[in-house]
């Protein structure tokens, strides 16, 4: 359904272009969940950029279900990954998540029940009068979960939407996605550093490559059945062999460090 | 915006010891130290003000230059801000028209008389046209500012809510803009108020800018300084009631930036 | 011997010609005067200036004299008439209007407060015209022309050359109804403050100031040419805009009779319209004594208050 | 700020064709509509332009005013920043001074003319003066709203690394305001070419404001025009260099709300 | 050294004021690290805005080394959770860490040493001309640890600054900071979502309740050696031990939820 072709992402900088993604190929089914793990500053969220039409690529080619992407589209929706930036300040937890709603033509008569029910699924109803500048950090995270999952995308952009969060809400929040998607079926491609959150609810995983120039170096299946406990040892080998592959890059990076 | 809803009580205080302070200074400076014939003292000044005042001379006056002042910043405020939203996200169309208004811009009010008086007459239409465009220019400037700084992230999250562009235009960009439309309203207040003058020129036989002008053709000093001081007056008056109202209804679009 | 130093305010009009003459041939150079010449738009806004203690000599028109005479508390004596003229004033009508009476429900403009509006007046009082069934609107002198050629107006009562440019700007709409021979003249007087006046140097100087500009006027009553090169010159005034406005020139250089006469006859609208609310005393409006040392058939004796 | 620095060929090929199409229709309304007597077309104005410019008479006149456009405004709006910042950070002295300000900023230069007049005398100082006025206010009320939005969480941050006050106001309070104070000083830009007509009402025998006025009072049409035109073409030269400057030297604090 | 007596910190907000902490007490000691553990929305940042002496608490006080806190002081130096909004935007990485050393007087011709050192302990130095706008979120996580150090305050107050870092990046950041502070004696307040993380750096650690209304319920002392292994039976019991401490709240939440 999601599909980059040989993408390539160059940004304008000085002293000299930076060259983020350098052939990118990624298939995403339908209703497939993809997690996508790399070092920091890799080009996670650029990766999600072109993917949601943000931003064109310098090369190569992006489509969704057959279709180019050319622009942002109403059936992608991305949760960014700087939570204050992609709120409404002027408007509150409640009117934030209605925002959707009316711009989709919801009929009114449903806006209050889904909100509350998206509000209390993140735990803000308590909050639903506060403006953005007045919510924690992991307040403003949950409300643009809120507010994406509120109007029901058919695919959901997610970068990095938990980082935020302590463990205890973050485990809470994953029940809730996995609910979802199984309920509906969307298609998830999901940003995390979170090697276990990865695997708690990936399909596949993707690598990327550390920058610059990066590629989605190896993917995994996860043929696992959901839900995945740690400790279980299939699990626990699996979550070593992802650590090792993205040791090294880490290591190439501290030897530069101790240069 | 902090200040835009102090303290009731601290802030009349402050208000009323400035504004005494200012006046004070102002009649010992001119009793004392100018000519008070050149520049009259404040008392001169009200003394001057008094019969006009009851006469019901200054209240028309006022009644009528404000109701050309409404009309021609209200239309001048509203045309820019739709006029700024579109060249401010319409690239070809800024470049396009960029050109023209840099040059307009730089016609005061004065110098569109006679062009006024062409299009409009000498009714009270050319009057409103001289104030709108004494307003025009300036909030556009600043709406296409605010409109340029708008956020794009939150551009991109409206977008992919399901906003339309029109949607986008007033749900997002306007009200990201809203503090720079705001200060340029409040700039372009002092602006219109100072295009009555000009306005008034045309054909008026009423109004604060024609006693203004027939008071100094007549050099009649203290009634000059009568017109000034309705003039700073009432635009003090209308610029508090603009930023209670902007408190009031818009507190929201104004406050986010300040406040994390 | 170092030359005197003077300051004199004057406007881009044509009936300065006695001034330009002098300057351009050096006349006051020769009187042993250096002249500091600064032009004024109109002048009310010279005024403004010479109010604060700038200026020595100021040249302005009728009106602003006896305004300016009474708002600085005789602050001011005029020392001269130097140009006056009934022809500089003209009526310019829609094409329709052929007659006075046609005036009557119509709307008229001039410069509220200039000597237009007393030019009104005398017109409609003198026609027999009722003056309140005619409307009389303010505008600014440059929109007067627009303002009749658009139909806004049925006529407008004005100085030159504003008139003779409506003329030609929409020659089938506008005609000229009258000028102001018989009703008003218009004035350009010279001014200064009376105590630099009583000072024995502002004394020499005015009237070493008058004697050239007498001289200077007698140049430009006779050497046209030399007008239009200035003008053409410091204003771009075409040859024909200068000679319109010279050919109606007169200028007394006095205090003669005719100026009293007028004067009285600004005084009385003046006060009738509550722009002033004393008569005029000669005595104290002008200062004859420099025309006087120059000879003393420049002044006549002054009526009384009026 | 996105066009500040916008593609150059397409830049000017816009710009030409932008302003050729305006004195194109220019051109035929004041041909075939207007009066072209009251509207001169404007090869009628280049026409009349080209011996004043040929006899050097617009230069010089172009030059004196453009001496006393860039020193008022750059004195104006060099007071109103760091007056804006001021009052922008010290509650109290705002308080103190705005009632004050809202009252003065209503007065606009022509209505200071006398006091100009009484306080630097008929010179080229109070010409300055008056230039200031127009510009002063509309930067201060720019600069004091963009103070206001200032972030707080960058100050902090940069209390807590060790600035002092005045290192705030300079190293952080000001980059934070320049948008503001760039577009109020872009705005009061149009204000102080518009104040050269009142300046050069005082006792002016050169400069464009003078021309005017002189071509005003004889009804010079044409002449009335290359003025004004002139007027226009120099505040968008000064604008275009202005920006130029602001993205050549100021583009890292101009461009960072935009990019996300 | 830091003192918080019964602080209390009562926001306006509509339609009635938030009480985000009623009586906190604490006493961090020089040269100590405390950890801050609690639920999203609980008043971390609050707490920490108020030993940085950027927010009044409404009610008790607070003092560092004895001297009552009125204001921000530069021995305090704030590692802001936001780092976006903290760095300056028109400064770009390099000129970011300059500012500090610049306006603490640190002589001149020690600045590149500085900041070349502190760059390279976050992997930024081949993005020193880059723009915050250019940075990726973790980057810019980064770029503010690294201001923050170079200046080497007394005490860092530190709001989450590794949420955005993946794992190896992470486990990097808290082998540097430990290793300064052992060898300079800062006193550190680190405020995580992460148990790991706190068991990691922790002298003690402080469990806060959720809000409204949140104390400090509970601080442990951790006497443990360094480095802390996971999988050292002492410490994972610790681990568990902690989450239990969190849980009631988040049970709380869940059944709120349900209804
Ligand atoms: N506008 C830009 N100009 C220049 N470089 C940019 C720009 N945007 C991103 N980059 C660079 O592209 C690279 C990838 O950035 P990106 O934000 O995609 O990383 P990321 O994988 O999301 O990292 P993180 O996990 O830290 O969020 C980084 O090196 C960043 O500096
Ligand atoms: N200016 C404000 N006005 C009103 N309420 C506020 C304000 N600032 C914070 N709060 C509230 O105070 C509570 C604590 O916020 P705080 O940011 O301290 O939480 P936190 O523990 O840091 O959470 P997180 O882990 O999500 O960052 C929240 O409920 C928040 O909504
Ligand atoms: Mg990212
Ligand atoms: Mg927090």
């Amino acid at each position: 359904m999601l599909q980059l072709d040989k993408v390539r992402k160059v940004f304008p900088a000085a002293p000299e272009p930076y060259v983020a993604l350098d052939g990118v190929d990624l298939e995403v089914a339908d209703g497939e969940i993809l997690c996508l793990l790399g070092p920091s500053g890799c080009g996670k969220s650029t990766l999600l950029n072109v993917l949601a039409g943000f931003e064109r690529p310098s090369a190569g080619s992006v489509s969704c279900r057959g279709a180019p992407v050319r622009g942002a589209g109403r059936d992608r929706v991305m949760f960014f990954q700087d939570a204050g930036s992609a709120l409404f300040p002027w408007l509150n937890v409640e009117e934030n998540v209605r925002f959707g709603l009316r711009v989709r033509k919801v009929p009114k008569a449903q806006w209050a029940g889904i909100i509350d029910n998206y509000l209390r699924m993140v735990d803000l109803d308590r909050h639903r009068n506060k403006f953005p500048a007045q919510l924690s950090g992991g307040m403003r995270q949950r409300l643009q979960i809120a507010r994406a999952l509120a109007v029901e995308p058919a695919v959901l952009l997610m970068d990095e939407p938990f980082a935020a969060l302590d463990a205890l809400t973050r485990r809470r929040m994953h029940a809730v996605l996995l609910e979802i998607w199984q309920r509906t079926g969307k298609t998830i491609v999901f940003v995390t550093h979170d090697i276990a959150e990865a695997i708690t609810l990936g399909d596949r995983i993707g690598i990327m490559s550390a920058g610059p120039c990066s590629i989605i170096s190896k993917i995994i299946d996860l043929d696992l059945p959901r839900p995945r406990d740690l400790a279980d040892p299939a699990v626990a080998r699996l979550f070593n062999d992802i650590e090792r592959l993205l040791a090294p890059d880490i290591a190439r990076a501290e030897e530069r460090a101790a240069h | 915006m902090r200040n835009f809803a102090a303290v009731p009580g601290r802030g009349v205080l402050l208000t009323a010891g400035s504004i005494a302070i200012a006046f004070l200074s102002w009649q010992v400076l001119s009793t004392f130290i100018f000519n008070p014939f050149l520049i009259p003292p404040p008392l001169e000044v009200i003394r001057t003000a008094i019969p006009m005042i009851l006469s019901g001379e200054i209240l028309a006056d006022v009644s009528i230059s404000m109701s050309r002042v409404l009309v021609g910043f209200a239309f001048g405020s509203l045309a820019a801000i739709v006029f700024g939203v579109l060249l401010g996200r319409l690239q070809l169309l800024h470049d396009l028209l960029d050109p023209i208004i840099e040059l307009m811009r730089y016609l005061s009010p004065t110098a569109m008389i006679p062009i006024a008086v062409i299009w409009f007459g000498i009714g009270e239409l050319s009057k409103y046209f001289l104030i709108f465009w004494g307003t025009f220019f300036i909030v556009l400037v600043n709406t296409i500012a605010g409109v340029w700084r708008a956020p794009i992230a939150r551009q991109r999250a409206a977008e992919c809510l399901g906003a339309n562009q029109l949607q986008i235009f007033v749900l997002v960009v306007i009200p990201s803009a809203a503090p720079y439309i705001v200060t340029g309203m409040r700039v372009a207040m002092a602006s219109s108020f100072m295009s009555i003058i000009p306005a008034e020129i045309l054909a008026a036989d009423s109004g604060i800018g024609y006693l203004l002008q027939k008071s100094s053709m007549l050099l009649q000093t203290n009634r000059i300084f009568v017109a000034l001081l309705t003039i700073c007056l009432l635009g003090f008056v209308f610029d508090r009631i603009f930023r209670f109202l902007v408190a009031r209804t818009l507190a929201r679009f104004m406050s986010f930036v300040a406040v994390t | 011997q170092t030359p005197l130093k003077m300051t004199l305010f004057g406007q881009p009009s044509v009936n300065n010609d006695s001034i330009w003459l002098a300057l351009e041939r050096g006349l006051y150079k020769a009187e042993g005067l250096d002249v500091t010449y600064r032009l004024f738009p109109s002048g009310t806004t010279a005024f403004q200036s010479f109010q604060t203690g700038q200026g020595d000599i100021v040249m302005t028109g009728d009106l602003p004299s006896v305004q300016y005479f009474f708002r600085s508390n005789g602050n001011y004596r005029t020392i001269a008439a130097i140009e006056r003229d009934a022809k500089g004033y003209v009526v310019i009508a829609a094409k329709e209007i052929a007659k006075p009476q046609d005036l009557v429900g119509k709307t008229i403009a001039t410069r509220v407060g200039s000597t237009g509006s007393w030019f009104i007046s005398e017109y409609l009082k003198k026609n027999g015209v009722d003056a309140s069934k005619v409307t009389v609107k303010n505008l600014d002198t440059q929109v007067l022309p627009a303002a009749l050629c658009g139909g806004e107006i049925a006529a407008f009562f004005i100085w030159q050359p504003i008139g003779s440019r409506t003329l030609e700007i929409c020659p089938d709409k506008a005609h000229q109804l009258s000028d102001a021979t018989g009703y008003v003249q218009g004035y350009l007087v010279a001014g200064a403050r009376p105590e630099w006046l009583a000072s024995a140097e502002g004394k020499d100087i005015a009237t070493r100031w008058l004697r050239a500009t007498i001289k200077g006027r007698d140049l430009a009553e006779k050497d046209f040419p030399a007008v239009a090169a200035y003008a053409k010159a410091k204003l771009d005034l075409s040859e024909k805009a200068t000679r319109d406005q010279w050919d109606t020139n007169t200028r007394p250089l006095a205090l003669d009779k005719v100026y009293y006469d007028d004067f009285c006859s600004l005084s009385h609208w003046a006060r009738e319209e509550k722009l002033t609310d004393q008569p005029v005393d000669f005595t104290k409006l002008t200062w004859p004594d420099g025309l006087r040392a120059i000879s003393a058939k420049l002044v006549d004796a002054p009526p009384p208050p009026c």
